[in-house]
């Protein structure tokens, strides 16, 4: 491996590692504050898969860097200006709608893009892709059949399926954008070129939104920052209560 | 004058046969069962919370995913309870009432605090561990289904109690600062877990008749005894003091002697002036009530789709 | 000054630079959230006169203590085992009605309390509460308005605050309770006997309440612990959030 | 033709006469003002939000009362320039409804994030230091009440900038960490502060106009150009780099050359595409509804208030 190509790597291990790590945190939220015990367990599932693959990506980052952190160095000892994940997995937890839409968009979106970083030519990250799909494929099957059953519901339940992908269309544009650092690993065979899934993920979520009789909105504002550490004010404030025992303690094995 | 009924009834509880859901039993009985198994369900639901309260502070990811699953356990117990206890005759909606009520009761060691980290890892070795005593005795209870359900939950909770006490040592053997919150979290949680047994056998208000119809197994005060017992040894290995003073082998009872407990402590935070009383059924009726819009979803969902496929099928 | 008596001042003075940081940040909460904008600044200045009093209190503590530590080192680097301050302080905001009868019972508390502590023999603790006396003046006029508009006003609002009133009640308890420090300094003229001032609390909060159509609840349970450190749940996140910029940064100045 | 009234309007405004409340306007005039005044306010209201993100993590209890005390002030200035609005002719709640419904603007600023403490700095020194550039030009526009209103805000917002350069300050000369966080927020914050001076004079819509009436009194690029030149400086003392990398003095112009700005990033922020345009919006419509009992409670009170007096009366 190249210095380049391993720096690179390294960065991108990096990047999927905090988009887990901080989707893993959200949904972690709600343990305990779901619409019945079931949805705790469920939660506690998919919060379950997030949290082990930022371990398995930052055990990777952190391999690579080769300069003695580990993985809880990589999610407790950096700040949110050194944080690379989407801006989408950070936004806070909101109501059950918000959440299940958030996860939807993202669940299609690991359901396109796993597939393709099996192929890596980096055993690691295939090997994590690998496993990730079977997740993802579970998590899918629920955010679909919550969707729909929230869009297709009641007028209630319909108006904050809604808002909710109102509120959260112009953060999935983000999710198609690459830049130099993603642009050489796609070439390289190594990393997934996000920008090719575009289509396919706006097919798949329009289906869904269309059959939950959800309005598929214009493309009319996107914000954008995640992947060079320009996030939203939440994340700063996440960050904080899941780093707040670590860093009290400075150098502890826990 | 017996009737036959609990003659037959009676035969079988001597016989160590379980009862059944379909068995004929005694009413006295049947109330006394939903009132134990739906208070066992609660307490799994109820403690949630304090674990909870760490989960978005756990201090490694290790640790979050081990307490992410061992809160996702405790659900599925809960779960697993309310199904037993439905065997019974009451409905899962119904015993939410009564602990959104307060007419049924949860453990009352979730009426405490979680102050600091190290209380998760109090938590999952001295609650779990006194719970684990208590559940294994009760593996041999004369009722089927929860004598199964206990069975089931015994060996996660003893995969708990092991990461709990995991986690303890990891502080015990830490820096100072660690240390001394394991002490803490040992010193707060050590006397609650005691009172977990409940009442002296001479105060317990249900115990006679639970042993009679062997509901209970053991007396209150000997599950509390051995739980005494086995957790010496556990403080010594951590190296921490043990928070009674005047614990002391007794050779020829061939067990530990210790403190008196504080019932007055106990009974003034069943009876509300514990720190969380409020606190942990504000939560569960605020989640609950924030939640039936999503109830309320899946039912028109639900109908709407049962009436699209009657169309269909006609 | 004797020793014992130096460290039970120095004890004493951080009890109330606690109380007072620990209200004067769950009343900065209420910063840009307040029903218009005149209770916005209205909300600035109280918390504004609690943080300047936690300033004195600890400046003083630190002086006492002689240690090289100063007032931020009380303030962000103890944690909630740590601090000494009354649980009613610490509770959450709430919603508005709750935060003004905390408010109310904090205010006819100091209204009592300041003028006995301006008799200290300990100057400094005198001087302090000459200058609080005059801020909780204009406080206890604020909340005791409140507290009668909400309760005698709407349905709704009448509601919240009697919901609040019987909240709050079991933590009020708490306010009156003596230790051997605060019975060392009472007995040498320098605390407060805060014990004796229980029945005059009672019947000033309880004309307010009675004029506001509200009900004086039973004293039916009581909550204690905060000034030994055994605080609610709710401190531990308020110090994360107040603290994490200040520990993240070790030694530093600001 | 030209009316009398609008004469008259205008000898005033060529006399350096202030125009009151009182006094004929026209109409375009009246709206104008209503625009800028209300926009004006909406900016100190919405200000306060960036700025109270950071209030419950202020680093020190100095610099959290520095803190609470400026964004107190702004709530003033707020409360202010709705009253000077309100002179002439629309109400505070009409102008919350505009600014709820979009409407009325607010200035772009606010719609990027505080993301560190040394935002907190940077927005008092910068975003404060620009507002003041354009405020003290604004002392001296037609309209009695709002220059009246600049006069007083003037003095306090230099206060507010002193204390945020003091924190810079602090900042630029503490730790490594405090250092490279100083250089961040001035890297963020540097460039959007200079285009709330608003587009070129060329491409402003409303200044040609604003310019004749003397409401503004410079154009955009001039009042730019004097925070360039003062910024310089300003940047040097603290021992920080100039995040424009073309700044060079100019001898000929008497002052400082930059690089153009990029106002495709200007125009793409004001058109929904900064990170918190939903977030600031959302959050003052939030605390607004949320306080709609407290305010109908103020009126039943104030209602059965008068009903009684009125009995007394009686």
């Amino acid at each position: 491996m190249s210095d380049q190509i391993k720096q690179a790597t390294q960065e991108y291990a990096t990047r999927l590692g905090d988009d887990s790590v901080v989707l893993g945190h959200r949904i972690s939220e709600w343990v305990s504050y779901g619409p019945f015990l079931e949805e705790d367990i469920a939660y506690g599932n998919v919060a379950l898969d997030y949290i082990g693959r930022a371990r398995m990506f930052y055990t990777y980052a952190a391999e690579l860097a080769d300069d003695g952190r580990d993985e809880d160095d990589f999610a407790y000892m950096r700040n949110d200006r050194e944080y690379r994940n989407l801006l989408l997995m950070e936004l806070p937890k909101g109501d059950f709608a918000y959440s299940q839409v958030r996860q939807l968009f993202a669940d299609v979106y690991y359901a396109l893009m796993l597939p393709e970083l099996l192929q890596s030519k980096d055993e690691t990250l295939s090997a994590i892709a690998a496993k990730a799909i079977k997740e993802t494929k579970y998590h899918l099957r629920r955010s679909r059949d919550w969707v729909l059953r929230l869009g297709d519901g009641t007028e209630e339940s319909h108006q904050r399926a809604q808002k909710a992908v109102d509120q959260l269309w112009g953060y999935t544009h983000e999710l198609f954008d690459m830049d130099e650092t993603e642009q050489l690993l796609a070439d390289a065979g190594i990393g997934v070129d996000v920008a090719g899934l575009r289509d396919r993920w706006l097919e798949m979520v329009s289906v869904i939104l269309t059959e939950a009789t959800l309005t598929v909105p214009e493309d009319s504002w996107a914000v954008r920052g995640g992947r060079i550490g320009n996030h939203t004010e939440n994340l700063g404030h996440m960050l904080t209560e899941m780093q707040i025992v670590h860093r009290s303690h400075p150098g502890c094995k826990w | 004058m017996t009737t036959p009924q609990e003659e037959n009834f009676m035969r079988k509880i001597s016989a160590e046969e379980k009862i059944e859901p379909k068995d004929w039993m005694p009413d006295a009985y049947r109330k006394n069962l939903i009132r134990q198994i739906s208070q066992h369900a609660h307490s799994e639901v109820i403690g949630m919370q304090p674990e909870g309260n760490w989960l978005t502070r756990a201090p490694s990811l290790r640790r979050k995913a081990i307490l992410l699953s061992k809160i996702q356990d405790e659900a599925g117990h809960g779960l697993y309870l309310y199904s037993a206890c439905e065997t019974l005759g009451i409905s899962r909606s119904e015993m939410i009432e009564q602990l959104q009520s307060g007419a049924a009761k949860y453990s009352s060691i979730f009426n405490y605090p979680t102050l600091t980290w190290a209380d998760v890892g109090a938590i999952g070795w001295l609650v779990d561990g006194a719970a684990i005593v208590n559940q294994v005795s009760l593996q041999r209870t004369s009722y089927g289904p929860y004598s199964r359900g206990m069975i089931r939950i015994c060996k996660e909770e003893s995969f708990h109690q092991r990461q709990g006490y995991e986690a303890m040592l990891a502080l015990a053997k830490g820096s100072e600062g660690q240390k001394a919150m394991a002490q803490d979290a040992l010193n707060r949680f050590y006397w609650p877990a005691l009172m977990m047994f409940g009442p002296h056998d001479s105060e317990s208000a249900h115990s006679q008749k639970s042993m009679e119809w062997k509901i209970k197994r053991e007396t209150n005060d000997d599950l509390r005894q051995k739980f005494v017992d086995q957790t010496v040894k556990q403080i010594e290995v951590l190296g921490l003091e043990h928070p009674d003073k005047n614990i002391k082998w007794n050779e020829e009872r061939g067990h530990y002697d210790s403190s008196d407990l504080n019932w007055d402590e106990f009974w003034s935070v069943i009876n509300g002036n514990g720190h969380c009383n409020r606190q942990r059924v504000e939560h569960h009726v605020a989640a609950h009530d924030e939640g039936e819009w999503v109830r309320d979803a899946i039912t028109a969902y639900n109908e709407k789709k049962r009436a699209k496929n009657a169309q269909h099928a006609a």
